[in-house]
């Protein structure tokens, strides 16, 4: 198998995200996810320019790599005009097309992504719309929801939409000429193949936890697993 | 002997020095300041780090060894041209003044880095954020008070302002910025025993004679606090502080810290002139300062005959290092002004 | 009430606004080396604990330095107080003693249900 | 007429003194430790108190230990107890003479003179005046020798003496104004009654001029009160000592020892204590580094009293210089660490992490060269060569993952986790199947020693060294090497050994003696026992023996010790080498050799 | 204090932004929570500026939120964006104009990628033709549609009914701007006013008659963070965030949060809520919050547009302290009647938050 740093490096992001990294620690200052979490950009550089395949091994497989919010505030004020959050787009790749984001609990939920976001884009064209946000799965979303969900056509078409129908406006359906493009493209650039690739993985670790997996949401053990599992231990 | 005439470009510390070599030995010397007075940056010093001495006093002694007959001083004179001809050379001011020697001394000096550039610390934007530059000059004045005129109970310094830092295109360490942050942050404590001082760095560079002695103090008498860490942003608070995040490195935590003035550690730049003129000659190097032979080969004698460097027109340099870098040059300007008849 | 499946998340950032590092001043008090510390880490680099746990010397004396104390209790009790590291201290920092004494204050604290 | 008031206050300090004793005593008998009443069961009906006895005799008395230590110093406590002692049989047996009857009230004896007025009617009167003049006088020479010391310390040998508490300066002016005013009394009384020999007769006739028959009475009051005051403090004061030594010694040699726990055996041995001030000479931290207020004297005091400090029991160097000089052999140092113990949490496993792993391969020893050894990596190359070149296979147990063997946190007060370390070296060392543990580190082999039970011998490698000689599997090759040896306290005061690396080095060179070695070898300063000195303290310490240990501008200093290596090492006026490095760099038929 | 140097700023990073002829993608999140936002930017072109604008119903998601929780590949990311390029190639326009601030980042980043990296230019035209028969060419200018309210907000001014001022006490409102992380963090120079003092939102509110409100968490994020909402398990990081931002600015009493973002608006209202249900705290006096809005909402509010026909409705936190603050006058009873003019009923009332 070729080396892990080596597979890091065949991504152009990861190319932009870090030249050699200081260790001064200012994307990590600016970082929401290194308050709440035990998460520490800088040392995720710094481990990666260090080139320690065990050392980076265990990383893709630890909870660490999920914690990043992708807000990029890293970019931003980084002295060294690195990108950490650049960086840890590439590692979690990785760590998907090696099925080490099973190892994890926050890796694990990509499956949840998958699922919801993953299956929008390509059935509907859309990443999320009215009828995906299910109140019991969102209840922050709150009794306004509620009623906007519950009389989403009214609501949606009042305020200039063209909800789930033909032609152009908010919430139209989707042309199927512009699925089956989306779907050509994510076959042909990869994205069908990451996306059987977490299904894979997931499923594997479904058996090796012994928790039922079916290719439904509903009544999907798994699915409510990673959904909300929480260990709690993600400070220090 | 001789009646060779030097024109010495700025009249700072390294072109003091040097003149008061060169008039010693009986050259011409004509120093063209910009300012209406001599003495460049320690002009706005209290004190000089790291033995503390008075700037102002260190600065008189400067001037006075350059008070001699064979030099003459042109202050307030800005210079817009400087171009050789045959083996002399020859400077065009603004007011049109033409000025001709047998070889010229750049020794044009500095600028400090402009904070206002580092947009996210806020300088200029928000009240109690000051420069290294502000910071001395209200020491001079006695006393370092906040915009509302208390006397900062929590003060932070903030290392590597405009230096090692791509976004601002200054790869480089200013060098002096460190052990000068230490001896602003004694200052302070000297001044209010009873206020907390925080200094953010990356690394310690205590380069100098007596200067890891100097940092080590502030530690143990002074009670400075060390914090390793760059400080991502500053904002006002609601209560008029300073509010500042950054990682403490060496706990591997995110840190914050509010702060009722913050001191920016500003960087060593290129000054204008010293672009323009180079720039003019050929010899503008990295980050448009004055390139010499090479520190190695000869660090005084440029491409062009006759034309010298000395002092921060080259690189960042502390004020010891600027003034043995005067003497040197003065030597070259002599052997050369020897070998050319 | 409302299930909500998650609790909103609590700040694990060194607030130095809030945190009280007056424990560090009795550190200091009797132990006065402790302000000679360059936190170098040639400690940890000798530390015979470390050769089995990440235990640093240099990482417990910020962490205590800067308040965070609820992280430091279990970490100081991994040292063998073997005293390789007061050799190998470039600054004559009297570590086996700031361990010990930092144990001392907190398990103190601890006695007086003083909640760290 | 046999009674008169000024005998009160003697008798009521006599009661008060005998009741407060017994009280106590029975408390510490009561607090005695399981083992210490074991001990005791076992050897009472045994010779050992005919020892204890005989011991009594000499230390109590005579004050043995103090003569041979110092003459004069010995005469001084031995003219004062056994003067003293004397007066008091000598005067009981001759009021038992006078009044015919020996059950005659108690206080005849302390006040004869005073009583016995009618002295011509009994023949013996002559001689045993003489012979209670003869001991008043060398009782009084005692005292003036004490006076003498108070003032000038110096020529009694003793450069320190101990700063005392009020009470123990009470009882000291009444025990010193005892003698004198008997002699007065004594006197005047003769002057009256003639019943005085040569001293007291000669001393009444010098008093002739005064009004003998107004002072006489009050001169005995004086007399009989200082007594009364002195027996009143004693029991709180220092001179809780008298008593005390001699149920310590009985003890002793009954087998008690110190344990972990403080115990009525400790109430003893701190009332032992005669604060003589002794150990404070012995004291490297005296001496060298000026630190005065943290010696045995000092701490057992506060021990004793309950006003103990954390400074004064943790700064210790352990280095056991004291014990050895203790005139009442008082187990200071076990004492010190009952103080310095710290709360643990019962039942927590500290080490749960060690990653120390076993041995696979059959080996003749295994080898514990001890954390600090690996800070002087040559004693490691060396003893591997030493090794090799006698042919021996080893298991190097902590060459890497290896533990610490426990001494350092018990030396601390922290005995749960030293145990939990010990238990894990013990079943390591067990398992690995070998015949012997050879260590390089002193404070190990201490503690293999004294805290590990192993069921093979233990050898630091000077005495392995040693024994591979004896046994011609290393030849060494003699040079001109001119040596000192240092002792590290942890291998010769407290492991005895002293004559393995002498012998063995004689082999290579001239070892050239040092004052102050042996049993007297100074402390190296580095001592990991005290944490509450710091760098520059233990620098002092360390060059104050290094100035002993260089008078004779040596080639190499030698010692048996990493840590001692390491410690004077860092001052570099000097070339250290430990014991393994000499022998590796002089096995016969090797080169090029390591010096 | 500080203006002048803040005017500095905004002029060093001031952009290119085209006059007219646009093609607008729409943003899933923005058509999903505040789809009355989009349909007011497209009004307030066509009605009030008289600009083109083609809204192409082939358009579709630019799978920036599945690209940022990582389950699209950037490679398929890319070749999705170039799609929608040849749809704008399509409709012979030529400046591209996303309603998403996540799809404004995610086609600077590709447009970024493609002119550092040629390679991945070329790999990207030959998938989308393999994938398609697609041809694409990039657009000559990426704005956001808050870039060119901006850019007219001088003329829209004048059209203006009403003004960011409280009508009792003549006083300009206090408005705190979102700017949204991927609008300005990633490449500060394709904002304006940069990453750390934005103008693009400042500059309508001062304009239009507001006090922008500055505070220390100003630049923080709304706490979105993709995968840190899209699973349940992770959204204490994402209230937590949010909250952070509440208290720094609870002080200064702000009369409303303008945001930038699709995101952050929802985020910034749903989370007041929540942090009202679970700890019953609010960050303003009367225990209803303070209201969020989009600056869509903002600007057609001001042009006078029935706040009900622009979703004003739809926010958690009520809208109507702003609208009677400015004096605009409103019908309660229009608040919750559907396109069908049927009275939809009316939500249920939080347990805390005051509605």
């Amino acid at each position: 198998m070729a080396k892990i740093y080596d597979l890091l490096v065949k991504d152009v992001r990861f190319r932009e995200g870090l030249t050699a990294c200081m260790n001064c620690g200012i994307c990590t200052a600016s970082c929401p996810a290194a308050e709440f979490y035990d998460y520490d950009p800088r040392k995720i550089c710094n481990l990666v320019q260090s080139k320690d395949e065990e050392k980076i091994v265990a990383l893709l497989k630890s909870d660490t790599i999920w914690y990043c919010g992708q807000c990029m505030s890293c970019k931003t004020r980084c002295p060294r005009g690195n990108a950490p959050a650049l960086v840890i787009s590439v590692l979690r790749k990785l760590s998907q097309e090696l099925g080490y984001f099973t190892e994890s609990e926050k890796g694990r939920q990509q499956y949840a992504i998958n699922r919801t976001i993953g299956e929008n884009i390509v059935n509907i064209g859309y990443c999320v719309t009215v009828e995906k946000i299910v109140p019991k799965m969102h209840p922050e979303q709150g009794p306004v929801w509620d009623w906007y969900y519950q009389n989403a056509e009214e609501v949606v078409d009042r305020l200039g939409g063209n909800y789930m129908k033909e032609g152009p406006g908010a919430l139209r359906i989707i042309p199927k000429e512009s699925i089956d493009e989306i779907q050509k493209i994510f076959e042909v650039t990869g994205g069908t193949k990451l996306s059987n690739t977490i299904e894979h993985f997931s499923e594997d670790k479904a058996n090796e936890l012994e928790i039922p997996f079916n290719s439904a949401i509903e009544g999907n053990d798994y699915f409510n697993h990673v959904f909300t599992e929480n260990s709690n231990q993600h400070q220090k | 002997m001789s009646g060779k005439k030097i024109i010495i470009i700025g009249g700072g510390p390294a072109g003091l020095e040097a003149a008061s070599h060169l008039a010693r030995q009986n050259y011409q010397v004509t120093i063209l300041e910009k300012e209406s007075e001599t003495g460049g940056h320690i002009k706005n010093d209290m004190t000089l780090f790291p033995d503390f001495a008075d700037a102002q006093e260190v600065r008189k002694g400067l001037s006075d060894r350059a008070n001699h007959p064979n030099i003459e001083l042109k202050t307030g004179i800005c210079i817009n041209e400087l171009v050789q001809e045959g083996n002399q050379w020859r400077i065009k001011s603004d007011n049109n003044e033409a000025i001709t020697g047998d070889a010229v001394l750049l020794a044009t000096g500095f600028e400090p880095f402009d904070a206002r550039r580092k947009e996210e610390l806020g300088y200029g934007i928000y009240n109690n954020i000051i420069t290294s530059v502000d910071f001395e000059t209200k020491l001079k004045e006695g006393k370092i008070l906040t915009t509302e005129g208390n006397i900062p109970q929590r003060i932070a310094f903030l290392n590597c302002v405009g230096s090692r830092d791509e976004k601002t295109g200054n790869n480089y360490c200013s060098r002096v910025c460190c052990v000068n942050g230490v001896k602003l942050a004694i200052s302070f404590k000297e001044l209010y025993p009873a206020a907390e001082a925080y200094f953010f760095y990356i690394d310690m560079r205590m380069n100098g004679q007596q200067y890891e002695e100097l940092y080590r103090t502030s530690q143990e008498k002074y009670g400075v606090t060390y914090i390793r860490g760059r400080i991502s942003e500053a904002a006002a608070t609601f209560d008029h502080k300073i509010q500042l995040k950054s990682e403490d490195t060496l706990a591997g935590l995110p840190l914050k810290l509010t702060v009722d003035m913050l001191v920016l550690l500003v960087g060593i730049e290129s000054s204008k002139s010293t672009r323009l003129l180079a720039g003019q000659n050929n010899i503008r190097g990295n980050y448009g300062f004055a390139e010499s032979l090479g520190v190695n080969r000869n660090d005084y004698q440029t491409t062009k005959e006759g034309l010298f460097l000395a002092g921060t027109c080259k690189r960042p340099l502390s004020f010891q290092e600027t003034i043995a870098d005067a003497g040197a040059a003065a030597i070259q300007i002599m052997d050369y002004l020897e070998k050319v008849k | 009430m409302k299930d909500w499946g998650y609790k909103i998340s609590i700040p694990r950032i060194i607030d130095l606004d809030r945190s009280d590092t007056s424990l560090y001043k009795q550190l200091v008090s009797k132990v006065p080396s402790a302000m000679k510390c360059i936190m170098c880490g040639a400690c940890s680099a000798t530390c015979t604990a470390s050769n089995h746990t990440t235990f640093s010397f240099r990482h417990c004396h910020i962490l205590f330095k800067r308040g965070q104390y609820s992280r430091l209790s279990d970490e100081l009790d991994k040292c063998m107080l073997c005293g390789k590291c007061n050799l190998v201290c470039t600054q004559g920092v009297n570590t086996r003693a700031v361990i010990s004494t930092m144990r001392l204050i907190l398990s103190d604290m601890n006695n007086r249900n003083i909640a760290l | 007429m046999n009674f008169d008031p000024l005998v009160i206050p003697f008798l009521a300090g006599t009661f008060f003194l005998l009741i407060v004793i017994s009280v106590k005593y029975f408390n510490w008998i009561h607090k005695l430790d399981a083992n210490q009443v074991a001990a005791i069961r076992k050897n009472i009906f045994s010779i050992h108190t005919i020892k204890a006895i005989n011991e009594i005799f000499h230390e109590s008395l005579l004050h043995r230990k103090i003569y041979r230590k110092n003459r004069l110093l010995g005469y001084m406590h031995m003219s004062l107890a056994f003067g003293w002692f004397l007066m008091i049989v000598v005067g009981k047996i001759e009021s038992l003479f006078y009044y015919g009857s020996f059950y005659d009230r108690p206080w005849l004896g302390i006040f004869f003179k005073y009583f016995a007025r009618t002295p011509h009617h009994y023949f013996m009167i002559i001689p045993f005046s003489f012979i209670m003049d003869l001991l008043l006088l060398v009782t009084l020479s005692g005292v003036v020798l004490a006076i003498f010391k108070r003032i000038r310390s110096r020529s009694l040998g003793i450069k320190k003496t101990t700063n005392h508490i009020l009470l123990d300066r009470i009882a000291l002016t009444s025990l010193w104004w005892i003698f004198p005013l008997r002699l007065l009394a004594e006197s005047t009384t003769a002057q009256l009654t003639g019943n005085g020999s040569f001293l007291t007769g000669t001393v009444g006739m010098l008093m002739a001029h005064l009004p003998v028959e107004h002072i006489e009475l009050p001169l005995w009051w004086a007399y009989s009160i200082c007594i009364g005051v002195f027996f009143i403090a004693m029991p709180f004061s220092r001179y809780m000592h008298i008593p005390t030594e001699i149920v310590l010694i009985l003890l002793r040699n009954w087998g008690a020892r110190e344990g972990e726990q403080h115990s009525g055996y400790t109430d003893i041995q701190l009332n032992t204590c005669s604060r003589c001030g002794i150990c404070i000479d012995a004291c490297p931290l005296d001496f060298a580094a000026q630190i005065n207020t943290v010696q045995p004297v000092y701490f057992i005091r506060d021990t004793r009293y309950n006003h103990l400090t954390q400074e004064v029991a943790d700064n210790c160097l352990l280095c056991g210089r004291c014990v050895e000089a203790c005139p009442v052999g008082l187990e200071l140092t076990a004492i010190r660490q009952q103080v310095r113990q710290k709360a643990e949490t019962p039942g927590k496993h500290y080490f749960e992490y060690n990653k120390a792993r076993e041995n696979t391969k059959k080996v003749d020893i295994v080898y514990f060269a001890g954390c600090m050894s690996h800070l002087t990596p040559s004693i490691i190359i060396s003893m591997k060569e030493i090794f090799k070149q006698a042919g021996i296979s080893y298991w190097f147990m902590d060459e890497e993952k290896g533990l610490c063997c426990g001494r350092p946190l018990r030396q601390q007060g922290y005995l749960q986790q030293s145990k939990e370390l010990v238990l894990k070296n013990t079943q390591l060392i067990h398992s690995s199947g070998a015949k012997m543990l050879v260590t390089s580190c002193p404070i190990c082999y201490h503690s293999f020693k004294e805290e590990y039970s192993l069921d093979i011998p233990v050898m630091h490698h000077s005495e392995y060294i040693d024994m591979l000689m004896n046994e011609k599997k290393l030849d060494l090759a003699p040079s001109d090497l001119e040596m000192v040896y240092h002792d590290p306290c942890e291998l010769g005061r407290n492991c005895g050994m002293y004559d393995s690396p002498r012998h063995v080095l004689n082999k290579i060179g001239h070892l050239t003696p040092v004052e102050s070695e042996k049993e007297k070898s100074l402390c190296c300063g580095g001592s990991i026992s005290n944490m509450a000195i710091e760098y520059d303290v233990q620098s002092k310490i360390r060059n104050n023996a290094l100035e002993v240990l260089t008078a004779s501008q040596p080639d190499v200093l030698v010692t048996a010790c990493p840590l001692c290596k390491k410690t004077f090492g860092q001052n570099g006026k000097v070339k250290v080498m430990d014991i393994a490095e000499i022998v590796a760099g002089n096995i016969k038929n090797r080169f090029p050799q390591i010096i | 204090m500080g203006m002048e140097i803040k005017k500095q700023y905004w002029n060093e990073y001031q952009k290119e932004i085209a006059q007219d002829d646009y093609f607008y993608e729409r943003s899933c999140i923005r058509q999903t929570f505040f789809p009355g936002s989009e349909a007011t930017f497209l009004n307030i072109l066509r009605d009030e500026l008289g600009k083109k604008i083609v809204d192409d119903p082939k358009i579709h998601t630019c799978t920036g939120i599945g690209y940022h929780s990582d389950i699209v590949p950037f490679d398929t990311t890319m070749t999705i964006c170039a799609r929608l390029f040849s749809l704008m190639n399509g409709a012979g326009l030529k400046n591209y104009v996303p309603s998403c601030v996540t799809s404004f980042g995610i086609f600077n980043e590709v447009l970024d990628t493609w002119k550092h990296y040629p390679e991945e230019l070329e790999k990207t035209r030959v998938n989308l033709r393999k994938a398609t028969g697609r041809e694409f060419e990039v657009p000559d200018n990426i704005a956001h549609p808050s870039d060119i309210i901006y850019n007219f907000r001088k003329q829209l001014k004048l059209k203006m009914k009403y003004q960011l001022v409280n009508r009792k006490t003549g006083k300009p409102l206090k408005v705190v701007e979102h700017i949204g992380c991927h609008y300005s963090k990633i490449f500060a120079e394709k904002s304006i006013g940069g990453a750390e003092f934005p103008h693009v939102l400042a500059g309508m509110i001062e304009e239009w008659g507001g006090e922008v409100v500055d505070y220390p968490e100003r630049r923080h994020c709304c706490g979105f963070g993709f995968r840190n909402y899209l699973v349940m398990a992770n959204r204490g990081y994402s209230v937590a965030n949010s909250k952070k931002k509440f208290e720094s600015m609870k002080p200064y009493k702000p009369d409303f949060i303008l945001t930038n973002c699709p995101g952050c608006a929802m985020f910034m209202d749903r989370w007041q809520y929540t942090i009202a249900e679970m700890e019953g705290t609010t960050y303003d006096e009367n225990g209803k919050g303070i209201p969020v809005l989009t600056y869509e909402e903002m600007t057609g509010m001001l042009l006078g547009y029935n706040p009900w026909d622009i979703g004003m409705q739809v926010h958690q936190v009520q809208t109507e302290s702003i609208l009677d603050k400015i004096g605009i006058d409103y019908n309660p009873q229009d608040k919750y009647v559907g396109v069908s003019g049927m009275f939809l009923g009316e939500p249920e009332k939080p347990t805390n938050l005051v509605v």
